[in-house]
């Protein structure tokens, strides 16, 4: 594909601007996690385009060590939710606000 | 106007389309579906990029085993829609305000600079295959990739820990 | 000097070693007796430390000890006095009025030092001979402010106030300190620097008038008082006025010379005074046992009168005592007076007169005591029942009524017998000292002048004599003129207004308004705390804590205050927190990218 | 790969490989055998750390670059092993008492360390985001630690999602970076910016998302709000550790990045880190003031010592002078003892039930435990920085390389809230002495060793502390590239 | 001895030994404590004797020096510099005599926590001792800033009812100052590559305008310790609150910390900014004589009225060193000594009798002279001598000083002197109204009928200062001897900016 790198790294951007959103305006803990994989997501983005770009694959690497990543943050931050419904009954981080001050 | 342009194009509408919709959509697992199209969509994009690899990851890993993961949990926890009643009203404009601010920052820098010639040289036919990828992982980045692995490990751990409730009876 | 420091110190002592033995056993407390003379003798000694010092140092040094064993005596008895802390008062007032004097004085020090470079006397009278006039300038500065010291010290205007509350110390100190030494200090400083004083003419002319304006000022006081000692008092201070008149117009010698008879007279004067009070004292004692008691004041001529019977001898020192001060010839007072009326009469009419009004006061009030203590009948049941006093009391009386009489001789003007033995002696240190030339038509004038108002003063009291409570016929005669001399011209109450009022209540708003409540409290704790509360109160409304212990200060309150605020802040929202997050980061984006 | 490359890391590897084993023996250890885990932990710390001081590396680089095994790098493993023996012994009693003895408590501790330890050797910001990653993650489990107790899950919960969030904007920049210069190792990127056409707008934007992630774990502001929470909520044991490890491992890379002459460094970051120091220390201190409860006032005093490490880093990249480095390596090393030492006496006051966290209940403290009163006025004397004490000496470098670099308006502001830091900590002092209490405090002997400890050294290294600072000042120079 | 030992260390850190030991105590031998700190005080007493014996007053510069490296510190060589010249001596001697009186004092004054007392008190010797004698900028500072954690303790642990705000207060406001002193203390070890003092005021050429500020940093760490006006807010709530030994040690020792600082670093390290600021500092010193002098004068609260009296006193100090001449200065070290013995006696004799009555307030006494004659002879001397009257300490001092300031070339007018002395009159105001408040008058409150006159034990601790009170007052020759050869070689500094200036 053809495409001049700016385009995918503006798309990327947007990705994750938009990942930030979703950070910032949902309350289900689920989703704001969720978001924070679009951000990764979005980076990874960047990275394969400018892996194009550079002709080397380095960046396809770094792309699969966040793959990584992401999979254990999930590992963690699923099992944390779960927990956290477990006593709370409920994963509306808004509510998650005991510790203030 | 290429046709890898319209191509692009049409790719980007439809991921910014589903992430959109991931964020807003009041119901967690229409999120999770939505995102899941988000991330198919970037795996094709890799396709294109000529990161058959990566895409392959992209979608079996990412899209295939954390999502569902995501709406095993979702299921599980019976939580699609958790937003009842209202609270911090005014973060989600202001949020929307200074992303916006960020963003433009972001293209702001990027059309500074000198625009991003077209993808630059031609690359081999084995570019993102996975031996290439393979080869350069254990050689190079074998240290990374070890590091990887610990921290799988000890995610797994952490998750163990945090989700074994009869210890933690007996150990109160 | 030191002779009449000496000699008149150690008859007063005799006198004081019964006196005190009495007085003490009147007003209890008997272990005050070695008191009194552990401060008697420091007395003496610093007194001697003030005149054999030899440089203006150690005079300042002895010049504060005397002030310091004044106040120590003239509060001796510090629970008596008004509302039973006046002598204290008394005692402080004069410490404090001499500081004054004495600020003035240290100046000066410092003026002499940084000019010559010592305080040594030899070596800076040697350099002002050398300088001569074109030191004028400053000697001016320097002695006007060695004149403030004197002021203080020999009571002179406008620092006298302090003597006759000093009465309110026990006779004896009175007579010693108040009369005889210590008061003629200044007098004594003035003349040994009259090598300076010499030089700055204009500083003389002033310390002439202030030396006259202060005898007739104090003598018309003296007029209508009825305490005897505040009689003397004020008498005293008019004498010392007649002596620092001699200092200033250059007639050390006179000086000097009224100086010691004065020392002579009033030394006797007190002590007579002093056995009086104490007769009458124990006349009262006696008729008090008697179980009548009434308020009744042991000093007040009123209460007196008629004793000439009941203590002949007191009656007898008294009288010539009496004399010596109204200066009736030959006795000592006169010559020595005379001899300054004479210099006045060389050097400026003007002096003169004022000196001779001073002198007619002298006679007249001096006569108006003598007539009211010891003749006409006895105002008083304790006046009719006064005892003579023991010989202890009595012997120095007789003494010094000696030297009273004689003294006189020591300089006799020129022309008679052992003339200017005094002046003699003091050529040694004293430069530029003339022989007083006997001036004949002066000391007639004086003469006749004093009998005629001691004759005025019989006309008024003596002929027909004084009833119990009968008011005093003087004030008949000048009504509100007599109020206003009886209440000393107001001049206490004047100072009271001007400088003692005002620096109290200065003091406390300086105190409790100015440095507690405005700049420890307000501006400490309250403002830095308040601007910062206020700016907290915004941030943290309806946000309330327990508030932290008051270990804050006011700054720390503060911050406090403000801390709330920042708690405010960090609500618990974890998408807040987020938010920041990003706000940060758009800053630092904004920051590098708009720089 | 040759084998000095495992030479190099030799201390990782081993503490990697004790970490597996000792899962397998937690795993199939009889229950009574458990107690045995944390003194095996410990002593996989102490034979790291015995490699880290004897064993030097054959060379600096290793891993093609990846790694940089210098001074600088040695200096802080060194750092993380010793924060990790202190922090095992202080978690052993506790832990118990909350009910929390969990084996796996320990494994979590040594990946963390294994991560630290990474941070500060790593040249790569690929791999500074894998060790990032490797010692979060730990982390976040352990500040969730005391589940189901909620204070406990929401602390995990927080510093999680803002850890992941702040995390993604790190891996933002390591990707533009790349972009921009084609690398991601830090060495390269000076050698990168020689070719022409680097976008440095790009490049800036990169760096700035890379402070954002850096910023989050050394707690600097506005990136600090999820450590007050996260230390309330989280148990105190684990709370001693992270207070000190991650603040250093986020230190450890920052200095790195700007030491080393990142782009831009001196024009941009310096500036705009003293902006950012500055208001790290004012909120810092200032909030701290209005705590009622330990735990908070001691979080808030760990975001303005932040503050205070951010000031000798801006020092160091307004004008990268060696002495930034070493003042921020020997500050780091004087927090983190002072650090360990209070928070280890908050986890002799804090009951079953997490309570007996707040300041009154510390009142009396002085007539009940003298010792440990004496010890926590020293801690908060070091932290206030009144001589003769390691915080003192930490400041007075810190400050001297601010003033070296000629940014006096930033060292006074570090004084002025200094003076201020005093008040809320002397308040610690006043409670303990001055007021009437009867504070129930564990007498655990491991316990009472590392306060012990910890008291000790940071007086006496204030009274002695020559080598140390030869230490720190070779680390700090090795640390950068002239 | 051979001149090698180190006795100045062995000076300074003697106190540790009986710290040790009263840590090692058991719990309840309060009367071994006691004792145990008063014989180390004793020691330290005696050893700085010693150290007057060794003590050369010819030698203008420094003497039985000790200086090693201590470490090194961001390139700079941080020295373990002790030494002693005539500048400090005579402190030292005032602080180790006044240390074995306070603690004497506290014998029946203390009794909660006897062991915690003794111990910061003795720390608190080794930091003040170690302020006079340290020669290094980092060392003095040190020692600097560990003065102020025993005294806090001793106000907060033993002090009145308002004790905790007034320790706070005083740690705050006394750190305010010196961590100002730390940056320049930083700016020059920098700028000049030492710590070392007298390399630093050898090496010299400071640029004046630099030397201002440095200076002004200086200068906030000391004005507020000694404390001048208007700084003074943090005095009176100490002095109140701190127990009788505490205000003898924080009027006796610790203001006069802040006089010496100025004495030590800020004339001969910055002259050009000292004889440019000069008639500044002198001003305020002038101000706080006559103000402080007022405001004591209508204080119920017999502490708080010495405690600004303290301010007045100290505004003599200031003013005679400013006037930067000799006569000034030593008129001015010696006025620390002078203030020393004094007010400590002062608020020893008021410990004496707040032990008795459990109240200061002036309205509650009088008369006493009848009841307590020893005690009330003996405050007058003290009162005296604080007063200034010739023949006693205050006057030797306070007349050396505004002799200097009256004909300084560098305060250029007399007016400074001219206005100072009406400090001695309103002195003399105030201290005759206390004494007279005191102990004139009739005995108005029936509770002081039964006073007990003062204790044998209570005369001991007096008696010393008392005899020094009248031998610096009677003759003062040998103290000012030990300090001349040191003034002239500082005023000779400065005499050396004067002329650069021009």
């Amino acid at each position: 594909m053809n495409v001049p790198t700016d385009y995918l790294v503006i798309l990327s951007a947007i990705l994750f601007a938009i990942g930030v959103l979703g950070v910032l305006t949902r309350r289900n803990a689920i989703v704001m996690f969720m978001s924070v994989e679009l951000m990764l997501n979005a980076a990874n983005l960047a990275l394969i385009a400018f892996a194009r770009e550079r002709g080397e694959i380095v960046g396809h690497i770094f792309v699969f060590f966040i793959i990584g990543v992401a999979a254990a943050e999930v590992a963690v931050g699923l099992a944390l939710i779960v927990a956290i419904f477990k006593t709370k009954r409920s994963i509306d981080i808004d509510q998650v606000r005991g510790l203030r001050g | 106007m290429t046709t890898d342009m319209w191509i692009f194009l049409g790719l980007a509408l439809v991921a910014v389309w589903a992430a959109v919709c991931m964020l807003i959509s009041r119901s967690a697992v229409y999120s999770a579906l939505f995102l899941v199209l988000n991330f198919l969509t970037i795996a094709v994009v890799f396709l294109l990029l000529q990161a058959a690899f990566i895409a392959l990851v992209q979608v079996t890993v990412y899209a295939g085993a954390i999502m569902v993961l995501f709406l095993f949990v979702i299921m599980l926890l019976g939580a699609e829609r958790v937003e009842t009643t209202p609270s911090l009203p005014w973060q989600a404009p202001v949020a929307v305000a200074i992303t916006t601010v960020l963003f433009g920052l972001m293209v702001l820098a990027l059309l500074t600079g000198q625009a991003g010639a077209a993808p630059g040289v031609e690359v081999a036919a084995g570019f993102g295959s996975p031996q290439a990828v393979g080869e350069l992982l254990f050689s190079d980045f074998l240290l990374p990739f070890e590091v990887t692995s610990i921290l799988l490990l000890a995610a797994m751990i952490g998750a163990i820990v945090l989700t074994r409730r009869e210890r933690s009876r007996e150990a109160s | 000097m030191m002779l009449v420091v000496t000699g008149v110190g150690s008859l007063i002592h005799i006198y004081a070693a019964s006196y005190m033995h009495d007085d003490v056993r009147f007003n209890g407390d008997t272990g005050r007796y070695t008191r009194f003379f552990v401060f008697f003798n420091l007395f003496i000694a610093s007194m001697l430390i003030l005149v054999m010092g030899d440089s203006y140092l150690t005079l300042f040094v002895g010049w504060e000890g005397v002030g310091l064993c004044s106040y120590l005596l003239i509060g001796f008895w510090y629970e008596k006095g008004r509302d039973g802390i006046g002598n204290a008062w008394a005692g402080k007032k004069a410490f404090v009025t001499n500081r004054i004097g004495d600020a003035g004085f240290l100046i000066g020090l410092f003026l002499i030092f940084w000019t010559f470079g010592t305080l040594n006397f030899h070596e800076v009278f040697h350099q002002a001979e050398e300088a001569g006039p074109q030191l004028a300038a400053i000697a001016t500065a320097i002695t006007i402010c060695l004149l403030i010291g004197a002021t203080g010290k020999s009571a002179q205007i406008p620092l006298y106030v302090w003597l006759p509350d000093a009465m309110a110390g026990p006779t004896p100190v009175s007579a010693l300190i108040h009369a005889a030494t210590m008061v003629t200090a200044g007098i004594y400083m003035i003349v040994r620097s009259n090598a300076l004083f010499s030089l700055a003419p204009l500083t003389s002319d002033v310390v002439t008038w202030v030396g006259a304006g202060t005898a007739l000022f104090a003598a018309t006081i003296a007029v209508a008082q009825f305490d005897i000692k505040k009689v003397l008092a004020y008498s005293t201070i008019s004498q010392l006025g007649f002596m620092v008149t001699a200092a200033g117009l250059g007639a050390y010698g006179a000086a000097i010379f009224h100086l010691v008879t004065h020392a002579f007279f009033k030394a006797l004067l007190f002590l007579g005074a002093g056995s009086v009070i104490l007769g009458i004292e124990h006349a009262h004692h006696h008729a008090s046992d008697h179980g009548h008691e009434k308020a009744f004041d042991p000093q007040d001529m009123r209460n007196m009168g008629g004793l000439s019977r009941r203590m002949p001898i007191t009656h007898l020192v008294f009288v010539i005592g009496a004399l010596g001060l109204a200066g009736v010839p030959p006795l000592a007072g006169f010559v020595s007076k005379d001899e300054i009326l004479a210099d006045a009469a060389r050097i400026s009419p003007a002096i003169e007169v004022v000196l001779l009004m001073a002198a007619v006061l002298t006679a007249f009030y001096t006569g108006r005591q003598l007539i009211m203590v010891f003749y006409g009948k006895a105002r008083s049941e304790a006046a009719a029942h006064a005892p003579e006093n023991r010989i202890g009391i009595t012997g120095p009386l007789l003494v010094l009524a000696g030297l009273t009489l004689t003294g006189g001789l020591l300089n006799l003007p020129g022309g008679l017998p052992f003339e200017q033995r005094l002046t003699e002696w003091l050529t040694h240190s004293i430069e530029h000292l003339h022989a007083a030339e006997a001036e004949w038509v002066v000391a007639l004038l004086a003469t006749t002048l004093t009998l005629i108002s001691l004759g005025a003063a019989w006309l008024l009291y003596g002929r027909r004599p004084l009833a119990e409570g009968a008011e005093d016929p003087l004030k008949r005669l000048l009504g509100p003129v007599f109020r206003l001399l009886e209440n000393k011209w107001w001049i206490d109450e004047l100072y009271d207004r001007l400088f003692l009022q005002p620096y109290i209540h200065f003091s406390r708003f300086l105190a409790q308004r100015v440095d507690w409540d405005w700049w420890h409290d307000w501006f400490h704790d309250r403002l830095l705390a308040g601007s910062y509360n206020r700016f907290s109160d915004w941030l943290a409304v309806s946000f309330d804590l327990p508030v932290i212990d008051g270990a804050a200060n006011g700054l720390g309150r503060a911050t406090q205050a403000w801390a709330v605020g920042l708690r405010r802040l960090q609500s618990g929202y974890v998408r807040t927190y987020a938010l920041a997050v990003l706000l940060g980061a758009v800053l630092m984006l904004t920051y590098i990218l708009l720089r | 790969m040759t084998p000095e490359d495992f030479l190099a890391i030799l201390p990782i590897t081993a503490l990697t490989v004790w970490a597996c084993v000792l899962l397998l023996i937690e795993a199939f250890l009889p229950p009574r055998g458990k107690p045995a885990v944390p003194w095996l932990t410990a002593l996989g710390l102490l034979v790291a750390l015995a490699v880290v001081v004897l064993v030097p590396p054959p060379s600096e680089a290793a891993f093609g670059g990846m790694i940089r095994v210098d001074g600088f790098g040695r200096f802080l493993e060194a750092l993380f092993l010793l924060a990790g023996l202190l922090a095992v012994p202080l978690a052993v009693d506790y832990n118990q008492r909350r009910g929390i003895a969990r084996g796996e408590y320990y494994l979590l501790l040594l990946f963390s360390i294994v991560g630290m330890m990474l941070m500060a050797i790593a040249a790569d910001l690929l791999l500074v985001f894998l060790a990032l990653e490797l010692l979060s993650i730990p982390l976040y489990v352990l500040a969730a630690f005391a589940w189901p107790r909620a204070e406990s899950e929401e602390s995990g919960m927080k510093y999680f999602l803002l850890g992941a969030f702040a995390s993604a904007f790190f891996v933002y920049g390591t990707a533009l970076v790349y972009g921009t210069t084609g690398t991601t190792n830090l060495y390269a990127v000076l050698e990168a910016l020689v070719v022409p056409d680097v976008d440095m707008a790009v490049l800036a934007v990169a760096g700035a998302m890379l402070l954002v992630g850096l910023g989050f774990k050394v707690a600097a502001v506005p990136f600090h709000m999820w450590t007050p929470d996260v230390y309330d909520g989280a148990p105190s044991s684990a709370v001693a550790f992270m207070a000190v490890g991650a603040k250093a491992a986020g230190f450890a890379v920052l200095l790195r990045l700007l030491l080393t002459g990142f782009p831009l460094a001196t024009e941009v970051w310096g500036p705009m880190l003293a902006i950012v120091s500055a208001l790290t220390m004012i909120w810092g201190n200032v909030a701290a003031i209005a705590q009622t409860s330990i735990k908070r006032m001691l979080a808030y005093s760990s975001i303005a010592h932040a503050g205070y490490l951010l000031m000798a880093v801006s020092a160091g990249a307004t004008m990268a002078a060696p002495g930034s480095a070493s003042a921020a390596l020997f500050y780091l090393l004087a927090y983190g003892v002072t650090t360990i030492g209070a928070w280890s006496v908050v986890v002799a006051l804090e009951r079953f039930d997490g309570t007996g966290t707040t300041i009154d209940s510390y009142a009396g403290l002085g007539r009940r435990r003298p010792w440990i009163a004496l010890a926590m006025t020293v801690f908060m004397l070091s932290l206030i920085g009144v001589p003769p004490t390691l915080g003192f000496l930490g400041k007075f470098l810190v400050f001297g390389a601010t003033v070296d670099a000629g940014l006096i308006a930033l060292a006074v502001i570090g004084v002025l809230t200094s003076l201020v830091s005093a008040f809320y900590y002397l308040r610690v002092v006043v409670t303990m002495y001055m007021r009437g209490g009867e504070p129930e405090t564990s007498r655990e002997r491991w316990l009472t060793a590392v306060i012990a400890l910890t008291a000790l050294a940071t007086f006496l290294l204030g009274l002695l502390p020559g080598p140390l600072l030869e230490l720190a000042a070779q680390a700090g120079l090795s640390g950068v590239i002239p | 001895m051979d001149s090698s030992f180190p006795i100045l260390s062995l000076l300074t850190f003697l106190p540790l030994a009986g710290v040790v030991i009263l840590a090692l105590l058991p719990r309840d031998r309060t009367g071994l404590m006691r004792w145990t700190a008063l014989l180390t005080s004793l020691a330290v007493f005696v050893v700085s004797l010693a150290v007057l014996v060794r003590f050369d007053p010819e030698v203008p510069g420094l003497q039985m020096t000790e200086r090693i490296s201590w470490f090194r510190l961001a390139g700079l060589d941080v020295e373990y510099f002790l030494g002693i010249d005539g500048l400090s001596i005579l402190l030292v001697l005032l602080t180790t005599l006044l240390m074995a009186l306070a603690i004497v004092s506290t014998w029946s004054a203390i009794t909660e926590r006897v062991r915690e007392f003794m111990i910061f008190f003795l720390l608190l010797e080794i930091g003040m001792i170690g302020v006079f004698l340290a020669q290094d900028l980092f060392l003095f500072y040190v020692f600097w800033e560990f003065t102020l954690v025993p005294m806090y303790f001793l106000i907060g642990m033993w002090g009145g009812e308002r004790r905790i705000y007034a320790a706070v207060k005083f740690f705050l406001y006394t750190m305010a100052g010196s961590i100002l002193m730390l940056l320049a203390i930083l700016w020059l070890g920098i700028e000049g590559g030492s710590f070392s003092l007298p390399d630093l005021i050898t090496a010299g050429q400071i640029p004046a305008e630099i030397q201002f500020w440095l200076f002004l940093a200086f200068a906030a760490a000391f004005a507020i310790k000694v404390p001048m006006w208007p700084l003074h807010s943090w005095l009176p709530d100490a002095h109140v609150e701190a127990p009788t030994a505490g205000s003898v040690i924080l009027a006796g020792v610790l203001l006069k910390m802040g006089t010496y600082g100025f004495l030590r670093f800020n004339i001969p390290l910055f002259p050009a900014a000292s004889l440019q600021l000069a008639p500044w500092i002198a001003g305020l010193g002038v101000v706080g004589i006559l103000y402080g002098a007022v405001v004591s004068y209508p204080q119920r609260d017999v502490k708080k009225l010495v405690a600004y009296s303290s301010v007045s006193h100290l505004g003599f100090v200031m003013l005679g060193l400013f006037a930067l001449n000799a006569q000034g200065i030593q008129g001015g070290v010696l006025q620390m000594v002078n203030h020393g013995l004094s007010t400590g006696a002062l608020f020893l004799i008021v410990g004496m009798i707040y032990e008795r009555r459990h109240t200061r307030e002036l309205e509650a006494f009088g008369g006493l002279w009848k009841i307590m004659p020893i005690y009330a002879a003996l405050t007058l001397v003290v009162a005296l001598s604080s007063m200034g009257l010739p023949g006693l300490n205050g006057f030797v001092g306070e007349f050396t000083i505004l002799l200097g300031s009256f004909g300084s070339e560098a305060l250029g007018s007399p007016w400074f002197a001219g206005a100072a002395v009406l400090g001695v009159i309103l002195a003399a105001i105030y201290i005759l109204y206390m004494f007279q408040k005191m102990f004139l008058g009739p005995v108005t409150h029936d509770e002081n009928l039964s006073l007990k006159d003062l204790h044998w034990r209570e005369i001991v601790t007096l008696i010393p200062l008392i005899i020094l009170i009248f031998w610096i007052g009677l003759f003062p020759a040998p103290f000012f001897n030990l300090m001349e050869a040191s003034v002239g070689r500082l005023v000779e500094t400065v005499q050396v900016a004067a002329l650069a200036a021009h």
